[in-house]
């Protein structure tokens, strides 16, 4: 009986999941971050289900197997996509449609998967060493100190430190498609001399973002301004949700997309996270670091550009806008905390605007471009995908360093055509 | 010292650990719901549900670990815990083990959780833990000195290295008023050797959650009960160093000693939750440039406080 | 006397530790084996080129080294707390002379840059 | 057998034994901390001995000079964890002959030495007669040890220190520029021999 009152008491409490978030699953990541029936977690190995969440590129499936794979067993899959499930899971992954739901079927999943009332997620991966055994020896792999394989992997080997002449093994490894770390999709080979990067090579592109829909129809058709601006608002608060998180943060991350969700026009930007927890940001580590200099400063874009100091901005062309009385905030450093602040300023600058434009029942007129909460969207040359800068960015900073510009910029492209051609299917 | 004596010592310390334990995470819920302004169930059961389902999820284990250091660190690091706490006094008459040397004991248990915290990320052979792991022990072995020097400072009134004597000094007055650069100082030991919030290393979001990316199940559990029971025991050291430890008015001594200690906790529980994490290189100078000339000088007046 | 407070912490310790242990091994988990998917290091996916065990540049090491000239001093520092207010104000003068010198190493592995990454 | 002697053989053994293993294990981050197990086990023979401050500064010394023991292996052993096998011994007989000398010689004076058996008078502490010998006679031996340590810090700051003051140790020491941006304050020639001391006067 004492089992079963500890099974009950371990119901009640939230299931970990680890999202796999592919293209368009933006929106089921964030109904799953709000859900009470789930917790998300960094790495696979404490969850008890996978969540995937819109659609995974073909590239990247091998990659969506190894995940799967690192979810203990026994375990359960849960799809939230376009894509159809794979044929070995066909049999034991729970598909869901609608994302406020997601959570709770999880949780009730993972509570019949407990019960003994439903099987796991077969392996998808087969059970074998990374490597072939390799070498000699009483147990071990290789032959002398470095050779061979020994356990199914090769040793590293030395090579010349970037920073001072010692020289030490490097950490070789790649992170992602679907790494929380990075944008969803997004894959990069890294060279680490200790914990400073030493190289990184993106091996794959983020996968193209896909905004809310509002920015989609202000290109077609007048829009509330009060809905663009929130929306906006409610982006740039995700995003500086993700940065607290990263940072240590994490309540307050949590409180950040909690009021995403529930965004009135006219709110202070202040009463949704403390001023001075934001401030701190500013003084973590690689918040002075992630300047982009000389041709590339060109290529960014929105936020970015505006937080180095560039007014460009959209909105500005737009009569309903000036009428508002808007002008663009901007920051001059560049830097990651000048981006982070950017999003918070802009974040701010959107709920008071969306609380003029609603008293006014401003409507955007749409002129082929719409300033969208990661730079101009128009028709012809909606945002481009940025990635290739990371390197020259991120070698030579510590790890720490190098998330907190790494999640300081928006790199992915913007997904247009497709959205475009789906909703006007829709009509 | 009866055996009756002797055991009841034990079973005290051995309670404690696990009721504080459970306070550290029902007081660490509480906040974050009052953070979040989210309260997704009765923040009292709360750590006891997760508690279970930690205890029914499967477990995990990476390619050739080194298994003695994967099984032994958080069993040590817990029992580190529970020395740390069985040195506190709880009345005039009643300390579980009153050592002539607690105050270097105490210092000792700080570097060799370090080397468990160490041992812990090192073990899995995965990368994301052994970063953690290395960047872990330049802080544990930074905030070291600055521990040895604030709880010397406590210990120069005292004339002794007991626990008990130091907490005696306090009757008329505490510490935390005497040696007001003390008790700030110690609090960022307590967020070190309990890697909480800002000082967080090892178990940080910007590694997958680093030596916790590659654990699951009952581990997991394990290494955050030590985790919760590290910071009670720091917080009832450091109640007993600073605040007057069992002394106060009109309640008993062991009721004054818990309120106290309860205090440092929510206290170092609403620091993890406000400040965000240091880089690790900056700690580094932060804790050698900034807190030791600080601990310094808080020896120095302590030193000179205590000729007056 | 000691002795017995001794005897406390070995009980402590040894209930503490076989509760830890227990709580890692209860009877009636499974002990199936893990399989090498799921062993494989977590990197998001992404794949180790090596083992995570290998050479690697601890870059505070100057800072190890220093410690360690550092802890040897402190450890006569209990000593000599405890005999401080007997002493009186030699032992403040000595300590200061003492702590003085040490100081010095101190600013000057700061100003070379030693409490830096290298 | 009192209960102190049984721990006393317990922990003899468990010292031994550990001291055995960093020897035969393959990996020297296990090799650094079986010593440190070692000599926590001495520790434990310590605080028997009823002499707490040593036994206990032990454990504090011990725990951070193995781990930084171990950090150094990370960074000077190829195969620091000893994922292939490999011989830790060198010069065998060698090492054999001093290790029986050493362990007769030891025992020697164990078995066939004096050692007074005097009782501890019933509250005399040793860290408090420890403090006033190191405030007493001892004050010189203190002091100079301080030089000592003060001087062992000079050496591992300029040993190990990559960065020297106005950047890169092996680029040559740079005082700053006058002005902003501007030459350095040196002859640029100096540069290239990369001393140190050329550029005291400039402090």
């Amino acid at each position: 009986m004492a089992v079963t009152w500890l099974r009950r008491l371990a119901n009640q409490a939230p299931v970990p999941v680890f999202p796999v978030v592919g293209i368009a699953g933006e929106a089921a990541l964030e109904a799953l971050y709000l859900s009470p029936a789930v917790t998300v977690v960094q790495s696979p190995k404490r969850a008890r289900a996978l969540a995937v969440m819109g659609s995974i590129d073909y590239r990247d499936q091998q990659a969506l197997r190894r995940v799967h794979g690192q979810v203990p067993a026994p375990r359960v899959t849960a799809w939230c996509s376009a894509m159809a499930v794979p044929q070995e899971l066909s049999g034991s992954a729970i598909v869901v449609d609608a994302t406020d739901q997601l959570g709770q079927q999880i949780q009730q999943a993972v509570h019949s998967l407990d019960a003994g009332q439903q099987s796991s997620d077969p392996n998808l991966c087969p059970d074998q060493p990374p490597a072939p055994w390799k070498g000699v020896g009483d147990g071990h792999g290789g032959e002398g100190m470095m050779g061979g394989k020994p356990y199914g992997r090769p040793m590293a080997m030395p090579e010349d430190d970037l920073r001072d002449g010692l020289q030490l093994d490097p950490l070789v490894f790649s992170i992602g498609p679907f790494s929380p770390l990075l944008p969803p999709g997004m894959a990069a080979k890294v060279t680490l001399h200790g914990d400073v990067i030493a190289g990184w090579e993106v091996l794959s592109r983020p996968y193209e973002l896909t905004l809310p829909a509002v920015f989609y129809q202000a290109l077609e058709q007048p829009v509330a301004v009060a809905d663009l601006e929130l929306a906006r608002a409610a982006f740039h608060i995700r995003r500086l949700a993700a940065a607290l998180q990263l940072n240590g943060l994490g309540a307050h991350a949590r409180r950040l997309r909690h009021h995403a969700v529930e965004l009135k026009p006219g709110q202070s930007i202040d009463d949704l996270v403390n001023a001075r927890v934001l401030q701190s940001l500013r003084w973590v580590a690689g918040a002075g670091k992630g300047i982009v200099h000389d041709e590339n400063w060109i290529r960014l874009r929105g936020p970015a550009a505006r937080a180095g100091g560039d007014a460009r901005d959209a909105r500005l062309n737009d009569p309903a806008y000036v009428a508002l009385g808007f002008e663009p905030v901007v920051q001059k450093q560049g830097s990651c905390a000048a981006r982070w602040k950017q999003w918070r300023d802009e974040a701010g600058q959107a709920l008071t605007l969306a609380a003029a434009a609603a008293k006014a029942r401003a409507m955007s007129s749409p002129s082929g471009a719409v300033e969208s909460p990661v730079g101009e969207l128009t028709k012809s040359t909606p945002p481009v995908d940025i990635s290739d800068l990371m390197p020259s960015l991120l070698v030579g900073l510590e790890w720490s360093e190098a998330m907190s510009v790494l999640a300081s910029f928006d790199m992915a492209a913007v997904r247009y055509t497709d959205v475009i051609q789906l909703q006007g299917g829709g009509e | 010292m009866t055996s009756t004596l002797l055991i009841a010592s034990a079973c005290t310390v051995l309670l404690a650990l696990l009721v504080g334990a459970y306070c550290v995470a029902a007081i660490d819920g509480a906040i974050t719901a009052r953070v979040t302004g989210q309260t997704p169930g009765n923040p009292l059961l709360i750590p006891l549900q997760n508690a279970a389902r930690l205890w029914h999820a499967p477990h995990n284990e990476t390619e050739t670990p080194d298994r003695p250091a994967l099984r032994l660190a958080p069993v040590l690091y817990l029992v580190l815990a529970a020395m740390g706490l069985a040195l506190v006094p709880w009345s005039r008459d009643f300390v579980p083990v009153d050592l002539t040397t607690g105050i270097v004991f105490w210092g000792a248990i700080e570097p060799l959780a370090t080397v468990l915290v160490f041992l812990k990320g090192w073990a899995p052979n995965a990368h994301f833990p052994l970063l953690g792991a290395y960047r872990y022990v330049s802080l544990g072995l930074s905030y070291i000195l600055v521990s040895m020097f604030v709880l010397i400072g406590v210990a120069l009134p005292a004339e002794s290295l007991q626990i008990s004597a130091v907490v005696d000094t306090q009757a008329e007055l505490w510490n935390v008023v005497r040696q007001p650069l003390g008790l700030p100082l110690f609090l960022v030991v307590g967020l070190g050797v309990s890697f909480w919030g800002p000082l967080n290393f090892i178990d940080a979001d910007d590694l997958h959650g680093g030596a916790a990316s590659e654990e699951a199940g009952r581990v997991q559990l394990l290494w955050s009960t030590g985790r919760a029971a590290m910071l009670l025991a720091f917080s009832a050291i450091a109640a007993s160093a600073f605040l007057g430890g069992w002394h106060g008015p009109w309640l008993p001594g062991p009721v004054w000693l818990i309120l106290k200690t309860l205090a440092v906790v929510v206290l170092l529980v609403i620091l993890g939750h406000t400040l965000p994490r240091v880089s690790p290189e900056r700690f580094l100078t932060i804790a050698w440039v900034i807190l030791l000339p600080l601990s310094f000088l808080s020896l120095a007046g302590a030193g000179v406080e205590a000729l007056l | 006397m000691e002795l017995k407070q001794l005897l406390v912490l070995l009980l402590v310790v040894i209930i503490t530790a076989g509760f830890g242990f227990w709580v890692q091994h209860v009877p009636g988990e499974s002990k199936k084996s893990i399989p090498w998917p799921q062993r494989a290091p977590f990197l998001g996916g992404g794949q180790p080129d090596t083992h995570a065990w290998s050479r690697f540049h601890i870059r505070y090491y100057p800072m190890t080294l220093l410690l360690i000239a550092f802890e040897m001093e402190m450890m006569f520092m209990y000593p000599w707390a405890v005999v401080y207010v007997s002493e009186g104000i030699k032992a403040l003068a000595e300590m200061g002379m003492f702590l003085g010198i040490l100081s010095i190493g101190i600013l000057y592995g700061w100003r070379e840059g030693a409490f830096k990454w290298q | 057998m009192s209960a102190v002697d049984i721990t006393f053989y317990i922990n003899a053994a468990i010292a031994i034994y550990a001291g055995w293993r960093v020897f035969v294990t393959d990996s020297m981050v296990r090799a650094s901390f079986f010593l440190l197990i070692s000599f926590l086990a001495v520790g434990v023979i310590m605080l028997l001995l009823a002499a707490v401050y040593l036994g206990v500064a032990l454990f504090f010394m011990m725990a951070v000079e193995m781990m930084v023991m171990a950090l150094f292996m990370v960074m000077f052993m190829m195969n620091p964890a000893g994922l292939n096998p490999m011989k830790m011994v060198h010069q065998e007989k060698v090492a054999i002959a001093a290790g029986v000398v050493a362990f007769a010689a030891l025992s020697a004076v164990a078995v066939f030495g004096e050692f007074p058996s005097r009782t501890i008078p019933e509250g005399w502490q040793p860290v408090v007669s420890l403090g006033h010998e190191l405030l007493g006679d001892s004050m010189l031996v203190f002091e100079s040890a301080g030089v000592t340590l003060l001087a062992t810090m000079i050496a591992v700051v300029m040993l190990t220190s990559h960065r020297g003051r106005y950047g890169d140790a092996n680029h040559g020491s740079r005082p700053p520029g006058l002005e902003p941006g501007g030459d350095p304050a040196d002859k640029p020639e100096e540069t290239e021999e990369g001393g140190h001391h050329h550029h005291h006067h400039h402090h």
